[in-house]
């Protein structure tokens, strides 16, 4: 059963992939989706008896992979309560997703190709969360990454689309460099990358001194930041964050599952599933909790201004994700998993409801040219509403349990970071309500900018965005692509096809329900016997004790902020809409910052990609070219050739020349012996 | 006895020798002066020999003057033979116009 | 003559194919056909005679097996053939890629059609000679010898600068060559015969070893070839002809790894270890910079050139770290990115053939005429890249594993050679394939066909197959490796632990 | 013995300097006769070292048949030697030099000869004792030397063939005599007898 | 006169080509202008008879003529690579002369009677013997080198080998003026006995002038000047006949006297060899870069051979001296078959012999093409050819003789070398093709047939070759 779940989207990959384009656009969506479905109601079954149930953890060993010297790596399924997790998040939003996509992805001619990506990332994503060792994971690691790569530039034609997934993929391998390092590293100190015997020997390890890059680190400190670098490529934390914005070049279903729910929060996965590992190293663990609380703010800065509708969420999401790294950070890895459990659904809730609205505008994606929808579609309206709830920790609602109890984690911990983790989460958590309910009330509130039709008219009922003109160009070529929906003919926004609406149904229950079934369960009294060793904690570890007994205030906090970005972005969209612009206007420096993204992209460019495309250049002609090539081989032809000029010359053609050379080699001969002596 | 040493008569031969090699080396007019140059060199070389056969009492090296005699003629022959050759072709025997092939 | 043990047919059957080509007569297509057919045909039946010996392999053993030998030039000079765990994975690679050489020849090749085919059954026997010989001087012989066939492959059927190409080719390896001809000679001196099972048991004085060592290395590096002597490998592969690139690359560079793995490592030890750090350095330099350049290329051929350099910087790396990780992980790197670099080039030959152009700019959009030859190409892209599940990944994996068991820093900047290989390599994709087709030119070029199909279809496997289930290399070399490195650390056991990074 | 020692450094410095005057005068026409002179004067020096019969056959042989076979073809060759007169001197300085140092480097070591240990008495063809020069090398010349005697016949064979075949011109139109048909001649036909008409003419 | 039939015995093949070219000489003079194919016929069939006299002969070695002849195994080994060159030099050379119209029965007759000098030469046992071998070879191939005598370039060819080389042998009887002073014998073994293992400065200024002249006929640096003048300008047969049997010869004689006189002093006359072969291997490799004529590049490349040659020689020892012997033996072949390629350069009945007149020849005449690039490649030393195993035996002396800075040079030279004979490949091979030749001669064709088939299989067969070069190699010990 392990193994169907693992396989069977891989069997639909097989099927679509390669034969896609004989059987059919509808067969491919068919039968990937169906075998999806399989596997994610064979995850549930899984999640009830390994998480809810009794069932044992087990590892199975399917084959050997490599083995080479001491190192032996097998292909296997661990599954536990974490894997379960995975499973049932994975296969859940994914076979959701494919369903989304039947409807989204309608028109698109290569919907074969599209399908077995669908199947192919959730094959890999599959592997990462069963994998039972460190290499098992790098291949599902990177197996993700490349599903990403290529449903990012999906659209292949949009230059924007391929140089955004080339950006995943390089900046996710960024991250997998750290990762791999680790690996290494844990090899070296356990002659393993097994993760029963390097759980077994961790504690072991601790406190350890290791000599490496002519340093003496501290072991399990330097293997777990090393591993972490992974886990913040992937879950693009703060620093390698700057591919999951671009990323929403691909479709938007890709957004909803890759980007949102799963692949990014692999990183999450990842130190919870090394929680051994990285209990044994509290050096790194408050590196993970200020990198995750500084992405939760940052990310939260960059949403309030974003007007591209999936960049919001996008930011959102590395936002959310930075929680997710504090609750790890501060010792809470159930705190994680769980946001991580719930925000899958009411992220993939935005990001399809989002991509509903892009749908119904025919692929407009610019809030500042929506508006007024939720008459149009009301459906829509209500799931998206529902999802902002949700991630704006809306009482009861999913993100009201688990974000909040990151932040009282945070507050609670006596880890170094974790006061910085809970300032900044918890600021975070009223920038989270602003640019949510901005995004709403943009969206599906206002006066319909749609209605004039065309790119300029928009922009300039769009009260705000005065002080954006001058991207405009780089807005435009970020989206050129996805807004041929609306080229001079009136739009008339429509509610999205069933199979879109379903998933948003689905997903809204989770958003809604998700926290307060669960939360029991993940973070609760019940976590010791839900996760029943999965995580490890070590003794000292009261993280998830003392979160329940902090001051009351300190659990307002968060709701109250939230509260306050709500009524905020009332004030800024309904009864001010002109302070917006104003505001943009009085700290335009601010607003630049932040609509630039702090400036990351520029800065990145300029210090590794310009360079080294200028290096590049450098050794070319520089190197090869001028050094090597001219001192190397070419310089010693050109010299032979002349010392061959040179000899040549000798060759006068004259008799007493020739004559007179004999008699230089006789004397040099002669000269030599009578200065040597010889008697 | 001679008073004369073997060490003077060498000496002499050198000398001649070195003028001969002087001769095809220094001059650079006329070929016939060249070939002249080899006839000293040889001569050089038999009166070493012929010195070297006197004082050791030894006949070889008359006998191997007696041959290089034979040799000098037929050098000569065989080289105003080649002279003759390529004035024909050339017109000339300045040693400077001996110059076509070269590099 | 030469007896007739298995290995002596693989490696003189080429001849007997080549000398049946020449003797066809006429220049009609129905004899240009047979030449093919016949060319095809040899190597086929070479493949499955290497296949025939691959099967009766002991893998568990790490002696030379199916030895042969035979007097031969006297004074211990003798004809002797062998292969152990370590040749046997490079025989078959070159049994392997000559076929679909062949293939990849049958349309493009309209001069001298007979020759062509003739100097690449020429070509095989020296390749396949080189990897069996138990001899040092017959070694050299082969290893030499196939200058010449390449040589004349580059410069007869190569491109513009096929001449300045074929010449910087044959000048700089054969300089590099020569040094180590003289090593051999004063091995022979020592050892009083060049056998190289003797060789292996030979101890050389220390002193001795590193100019040994040196000369060696003065050939294998320009082989290989490792930074600084790289130079001439991007315009050999620029100006070769499609399947002359794919020999190249996926043969001859191996050639110098494979030097290395045989005679440098286990022959002397103590020079290797004593040297291993100007090793690393070049290594890692060969990775990082070649990879830049790489980057910048507009040409494809010079760009994946450029590539396999960098590759080829893993796999010294690998060796000289002496881990069992280490060595195995370069071995495998070497028969994968034999497959993979030589796919890559069948590819740009792919589209080189249609439009007799290697400019980069001058395509884009690709996929939309030809996807199927996009999913090929993409395949070997990722198996170029390191992609987990291709076989590109197992053998970074494991040699950057062993250096970072020796040295971390060695370890780490030589990774940063993944992220840039996967700049440089998508970049290159995305420039070729995607995109939108509006180039005129494109605008009817054709997919691949079905004999292109063919030529593919066994290295996509292979790439595959060998990503998730590498055991066949890595078995069949684990007993010889392991021996070696049983006998390098013996000659170590001194200096080896006080070098040791980790305690 | 003052005598010899006289006539030692009267021929070496005739010889000597009439080489020199060999390499270096304008006319080769004159070089031709210095090097008779010192032909002349080194066969004075082997009448010193008692080597008669080779003083004689330089004379011979150089003086009657080489020179004059070199004077001959300075003649034949007919040059205008005004044209040939540069260059001697200006590349003395280099040439000179290189030729000097040869000269003291040789000088050195011929100054202070010591023949080798056992040659002496290792000679392969002693002196005989009471025997005139000319005897005592026809008695080797022709047995000892057999082998190279005929190598030097062959020689002079090479020299033969190759100064006729690089030389000889048989030119088209010129008569030339042929003993044999001048001997087959019979009188029947070289000679016509006919009755000639008193005063009628033929 | 059993004495003198006891000396025949040993000195047969001598005695057939003398007399033969009396023989011939006589028939020539008598037969007037018919007789050239004839006399040529005969002259090769002596040669041929000379080469199956020696293969058949006794194995024994002996001196004789008071000491002035030596037979030994060295000497017939020698001798047959010589009067092989001759020979098939002679059979190629009649179509040439034909066509130049200088097919005169001189010719054979003048090679018969270098030959027989370089017979006689390899057979010195004495300084006498040396000499009047040297001189008889030497003349005859002053005259056969202008034998063109209304060419102008092939009288300048002549006169100039004919000035230097007398000057070469003034220098050379120089040296044996001063050997015989000191040792009061002109016999190599009485030099030997009385040099005794002492440096003594008259003998090594004997030694070193006598090298001189050998090093002149050899081509070696810096007696080497001639060289490309007189192979460019000299018939094209004859510049074969240089680059092969006198090479032979005037390398058999060197080892002789150095190896036979010299035993004592080899550390002396070592820095001589090692000065001329670094140097030879050196300006060889350079000098021919720049070449557009194929006959100079041969005279560069002959130059850099002997220089390789030397180093085994420089080696010394049994195993350097038959690398030598091997060396020639090979460089023999591969300069035959060259030669026989240059000799089939025709256009339209003209004579080319320049590179460029070899482009594209691969289109235009397959066959030649592929056995030139084959005697290109062995002559640059690429295995699996011939000329590898020639390096390989000569490099491998001079390792084991502890020279490993002369083979770092002198291999490094070789790669520079091997860059004029690869472009002389790729302009067979790459370039477009230039005018057809002529359909060739057949004795040309069949010898560069055979020479490439011998270059492209040696290394099957190395046994009979590698014991007959050791064989010799010992008879000089």
């Amino acid at each position: 059963m392990y193994a169907a779940i693992v396989f069977l989207p891989l069997l639909g990959f097989l099927i679509a992939g390669p034969f896609g384009w004989r059987i059919g656009a509808r067969p491919s969506e068919i039968v990937t989706t169906s075998l999806l479905f399989v596997s994610g109601a064979l995850s549930w079954i899984v999640f009830f008896q390994v998480a809810l149930g009794t069932a044992p953890a087990s590892v199975s060993v399917i084959g050997n992979w490599f083995t080479s010297g001491a190192l032996q790596v097998d292909w296997s399924l661990r599954i536990d309560t974490l894997t379960a997790v995975m499973l049932v998040v994975v296969t859940t939003v994914s076979s959701l997703v494919h369903l989304y996509s039947i409807g989204y992805m309608r028109d698109d001619p290569s919907r074969p190709r599209f399908f077995s990506y669908l199947s192919m990332f959730t094959f890999a994503m599959l592997m990462l969360v069963t994998a039972d060792n460190l290499v098992q994971m790098f291949f599902g690691w990177e197996g993700v990454g490349l599903a990403s790569y290529l449903l990012i530039g999906f659209w292949y034609e949009k230059p924007s689309a391929n140089a955004a997934a080339i950006k995943a993929f390089v900046v996710n391998r960024v991250g997998d460099f750290g990762f791999a390092l680790g690996i290494f590293l844990v090899f070296v100190l356990t002659q393993s990358v097994g993760f029963g015997q390097i759980f077994a020997a961790a504690p072991g390890l601790a406190n350890k001194t290791i000599h490496i890059f002519g340093l003496d680190l501290d072991a399990m400190t330097i293997t777990c930041l090393l591993l972490f670098m992974g886990a913040m490529g992937k879950s693009a934390q703060f620093l390698l964050h700057t591919w999951l914005p671009d990323a929403m070049e691909g479709p938007t279903p890709v957004s909803a599952l890759i980007h949102a729910a799963t692949m990014v929060t692999a990183g999450v996965f990842m130190v919870a599933r090394l929680s051994p590992l990285f209990e044994q190293a509290p050096a790194a663990l408050s590196f993970v909790t200020i990198i995750g609380a500084t992405t939760a703010f940052f990310a939260a800065t960059i949403g309030l201004v974003q007007n591209d509708i999936k960049r919001v969420i996008a930011y959102s999401t590395c936002s959310q994700l930075g929680y997710m790294f504090v609750g790890l950070g501060v010792g809470g890895y159930s705190l994680g998993v769980f946001h991580l459990f719930t925000h899958a659904f009411f992220k993939a809730l935005l990001f399809l409801g989002a991509g509903a609205v892009i749908d119904a505008m025919h692929h407009e994606q610019d809030m500042r040219n929506m508006g007024g929808l939720w008459r149009k579609i009301p459906f829509t309206f209500a799931m998206m509403t529902i999802g902002t709830l949700a991630l704006t920790g809306f009482p009861f609602t999913a993100g009201y349990f688990s974000k909040d109890a990151i932040i009282e984690a945070a507050f609670a911990s006596t880890r170094g970071g974790a006061f910085y983790g809970f300032l900044l989460t918890t600021l975070a958590a009223g920038l989270t309500s602003f640019y949510s309910w901005r995004l709403v009330f943009l969206t599906f509130f206002g006066a319909p900018r749609w209605a004039a039709a065309g790119h300029g008219a928009g922009h300039d009922l769009a009260a705000h965005d005065h002080a954006a003109h001058d991207h405009e160009a780089h807005e435009h070529q970020v989206h050129d692509h996805e807004d041929h929906g609306h080229e001079g003919h009136a739009l008339d926004p429509h509610e999205s096809p069933f199979s879109m609406l379903i998933p948003l149904g689905v997903l809204a229950v989770g958003a809604l329900f998700a926290g307060l079934i669960f939360s029991h369960d993940f973070i609760g009294e019940g976590g010791p016997e839900f996760w029943k060793g999965a995580l490890y904690l070590r003794p000292d570890n009261h993280i998830l004790e003392a979160r329940e007994d902090i001051p009351g205030f300190a659990k307002q906090l968060p709701t109250l902020l939230m509260v306050v970005g709500f009524l905020v972005a009332v004030l800024f969209y309904f009864l001010a809409p002109s302070l917006p612009g104003r505001l943009a206007r009085g700290a335009k420096p601010l607003y630049e910052f932040l609509l630039n993204k702090w400036y990351f992209d520029e800065l990145y460019d300029a210090i590794f990609v310009r360079p080294a495309f200028s290096l590049g250049r450098l050794f070319w002609k520089g190197g090869d070219g001028a050094i090597i090539d001219r001192l190397g081989p070419d310089g010693v032809a050109a010299r032979v050739v002349d010392v061959t000029g040179r000899v040549v010359k000798l060759q006068s053609g004259y008799i007493y020349h020739y004559a007179f050379a004999m008699l230089v080699g006789l004397a040099a001969v002669i000269t030599w012996y009578v200065a040597s002596g010889v008697r | 006895m001679l008073t004369i040493s073997l060490s003077q008569f060498l000496i002499v031969a050198a000398i001649l020798f070195t003028l001969g090699v002087a001769g095809i080396v220094l001059n650079h007019k006329n070929i016939i002066i060249v070939l002249m140059s080899v006839e000293l060199i040889l001569l050089s070389v038999n009166i070493n020999l012929v010195a070297f056969s006197a004082f050791l009492g030894d006949l070889t090296g008359q006998v191997f003057a007696l041959f290089i005699l034979t040799v000098a003629a037929a050098e000569a022959a065989i080289g105003l033979a080649i002279l003759v050759c390529y004035y024909r072709n050339r017109g000339s025997i300045a040693i400077d116009d001996i110059n076509m092939m070269k590099g | 003559m030469f007896g007739f043990g298995i290995l002596s047919c693989i490696v003189f059957l080429p001849l007997a194919g080549a000398a049946f080509i020449l003797a066809l007569r006429g220049n009609d297509e129905a004899t240009l056909q047979n030449a093919r057919r016949a060319a095809l045909g040899t190597t086929l039946i070479v493949f499955l005679l290497s296949l025939y010996a691959y099967a009766r392999f002991d893998p568990s053993s790490s002696a030379f097996q199916f030895v042969e030998e035979k007097g031969w030039l006297g004074n211990g000079l003798i004809y002797k053939m062998g292969v152990d765990g370590i040749s046997l994975p490079f025989l078959l690679l070159t049994t392997f890629l000559m076929p679909v050489c062949i293939l990849a020849s049958w349309k493009s090749i309209q001069n001298r059609v007979k020759e062509y085919f003739v100097a690449f059954l020429v070509l095989e026997t020296l390749m396949t000679g080189v990897f069996c010989s138990l001899d040092l001087v017959l070694f050299y012989l082969f290893f030499e010898g196939s200058l010449i066939p390449m040589f004349l492959i580059i410069g007869i059927w190569g491109g513009q600068r096929r001449v300045y190409a074929s010449f910087k080719f044959f000048l700089y390896t054969f300089a590099g060559s020569v040094l180590m001809l003289l090593a051999i000679m004063a091995m022979y001196g020592v050892a009083g015969t060049t056998d190289i099972v003797t060789l292996l048991q030979t101890h050389f004085p220390s002193s001795m070893q590193k100019w040994l060592w040196l000369a060696f290395f003065a050939s294998l590096a320009v082989k290989t070839p490792m930074w600084p002597v790289h130079t001439w490998l991007p315009d050999a592969h620029v100006e070769a002809p499609t399947a002359g690139s794919v020999i190249l690359a996926g043969v001859l560079l191996k050639m110098g790894g494979y030097g290395f793995i045989r005679f440098s490592l286990p022959m002397f030890p103590e020079a290797s270890a004593y040297f291993a750090p100007l090793v690393f350095a070049l290594s890692i330099i060969a990775i990082i910079y070649t990879s830049l350049v790489a980057l910048v290329q507009e040409d494809m051929k010079k760009l994946i050139a450029y590539s396999s350099v960098a590759h080829m910087g893993f796999v010294t790396m690998g060796l000289f770290s002496m881990t069992a990780q280490g060595v195995q992980g370069a071995v495998f790197l070497m028969i994968s990115h034999g497959l993979v670099s030589g796919a890559l080039f069948l590819c740009v030959g792919v589209i080189y053939d249609r439009m007799h152009t290697r400019d980069i700019a001058a395509y884009g959009g690709l996929v939309f005429r030809m996807p199927l030859y996009a999913t090929v190409f993409m395949i070997f892209t990722l198996a170029n890249v390191g992609l987990p599940g291709t076989s590109g990944f197992i053998g970074e994996f494991l040699s950057l594993l062993g250096a970072f068991r020796v040295n971390s820093w060695v370890a780490f900047l030589a990774t940063t050679g993944t992220i840039l290989s996967a700049a440089y390599a998508l970049y290159l994709y995305r420039r070729i394939i995607f995109g939108v087709l509006d180039k005129p030119s494109l605008a009817s070029i054709l997919d691949l066909s079905w004999r292109e199909a063919t030529q593919f279809a066994p290295l996509v496997a292979l790439t595959l197959f060998y990503g998730v289930y590498p055991s066949p290399v890595l078995n069949a070399s684990a007993a010889s490796i392991n021996a070696l490195l049983k006998g390098y650390d013996t000659a170590l056991a001194v200096t080896k632990t006080a070098a040791l990074a980790f305690h | 013995m003052g005598g010899t020692a006289l006539f030692f450094y009267l021929f070496s410095t005739v010889m000597i300097g009439a080489a020199f005057m060999v390499i270096s005068s304008r006319n080769p026409v004159h070089s031709v006769l210095f090097l008779i002179l010192a032909f002349f004067n080194a066969a004075g020096l082997f009448v010193l070292l008692g080597a008669e019969f080779l003083a004689m056959i330089l004379v011979v042989v150089y003086v009657g048949a080489v020179a004059v076979l070199f004077l001959f073809v300075v003649m034949m060759l007919d040059v205008d030697f005004a044209e040939l007169e540069k260059g001697f001197w200006q590349y003395l300085p280099v040439g000179g030099t290189l030729v000097l140092v040869v000269l003291i480097e040789v000088a050195l070591s011929v100054g202070a000869w010591s023949i080798g240990p056992i040659s002496i008495a290792n000679v392969a063809t002693p002196m005989p004792p009471g025997m005139t020069n000319t005897m005592a090398l026809g008695r080797v010349l022709y047995t000892q030397y057999f082998y190279l005697f005929q190598a030097a016949g062959f020689i002079l064979l090479t020299a033969m063939i190759g100064a006729i075949v690089l030389t000889l011109r048989h030119k088209v139109g010129v008569k030339r005599q042929n003993v044999a048909m001048q001997n087959a001649r019979t009188p029947a036909e070289a000679v016509e007898v006919r009755k000639v008409a008193s005063r009628q003419g033929i | 006169m059993s004495h003198l039939s006891l000396a025949l015995a040993h000195c047969l093949p001598e005695f057939i080509l003398a007399a033969g070219t009396l023989f011939l000489v006589l028939l020539g003079a008598l037969r007037g202008k018919e007789s050239d194919g004839l006399v040529t016929e005969i002259a090769a069939g002596l040669l041929g008879a000379a080469i199956v006299v020696i293969l058949l002969g006794g194995m024994t070695t002996a001196v004789v003529f008071g000491g002035a002849f030596i037979d030994d195994g060295f000497g017939r080994f020698m001798k047959v690579l010589t009067l092989a060159g001759s020979l098939v030099t002679l059979v190629m050379s009649q179509d040439f002369l034909a066509r130049e119209k200088i097919d005169k029965f001189e010719f054979p007759v003048l090679i018969l009677l270098a030959t027989l000098g370089m017979l006689m030469l390899i057979s010195a046992a004495g300084l006498i013997a040396l000499y009047l071998g040297l001189e008889l070879m030497s003349l005859a191939l002053y005259v056969i080198a202008a034998f063109h005598r209304d060419n102008i370039r092939a009288s300048e060819a002549g006169l100039k080998y004919f000035v230097l080389g007398a000057l070469s042998s003034g220098m050379l009887l120089y040296g044996a003026s001063l050997l015989y002073g000191f040792a009061g014998t002109v016999s190599f073994a009485g030099i030997a006995e009385t040099i005794n293992g002492k440096a003594s400065l008259g003998a090594v200024f004997g030694l070193v002038f006598l090298m001189a002249g050998l090093a002149f006929k050899m081509s070696a640096v810096p007696f080497h000047m001639w060289t490309p003048d007189v192979y460019e300008g000299a018939p094209t047969p004859v510049t074969a006949f240089f680059a092969t049997a006198v090479k032979m010869a005037a390398v058999a004689i060197t080892l002789r006297v150095i190896l036979t006189a010299f035993p004592g002093i080899a550390s002396q006359w070592r820095q001589i060899v090692i000065f001329i072969s670094l140097l030879s291997m050196v300006l060889g490799a350079f000098a021919a870069i720049g070449q557009t004529n194929i006959k100079r590049l041969m005279a560069y490349s002959a130059i850099g051979h002997i220089g390789f040659a030397l180093v085994g020689l420089a080696a010394g020892g049994e195993a350097g001296v038959s690398g030598v012997l091997a060396y020639m033996a090979i460089y023999l072949v591969m300069t035959l078959g060259t030669f026989a390629g240059i000799l089939s350069m025709r256009v339209n009945g003209e004579g080319v012999e320049n590179i460029s007149d070899l482009s594209g020849l691969a289109k235009t005449d397959g066959v030649m093409a592929f056995f030139l690039a084959m005697m290109m490649f062995s002559l640059a030393g690429i295995p699996p050819l011939a000329g590898f195993f020639a390096k390989w035996y000569v490099f491998n002396a001079a390792i084991q003789a502890g020279l490993y800075w002369l083979a770092v040079i002198g291999i490094l030279s070789s790669a520079v070398a091997a860059f004029y004979y690869l472009r002389v490949v790729k302009v067979m091979y790459f370039d477009e093709p230039a005018p057809a030749f002529d359909e060739p001669a057949p004795a040309p064709r069949a010898v560069l047939a055979v020479t490439g088939i011998l270059v492209l299989v040696l290394f099957a067969y190395p046994g009979v070759f590698i014991e007959a070069t050791t064989a010799a190699a010992q008879s000089l010990f």
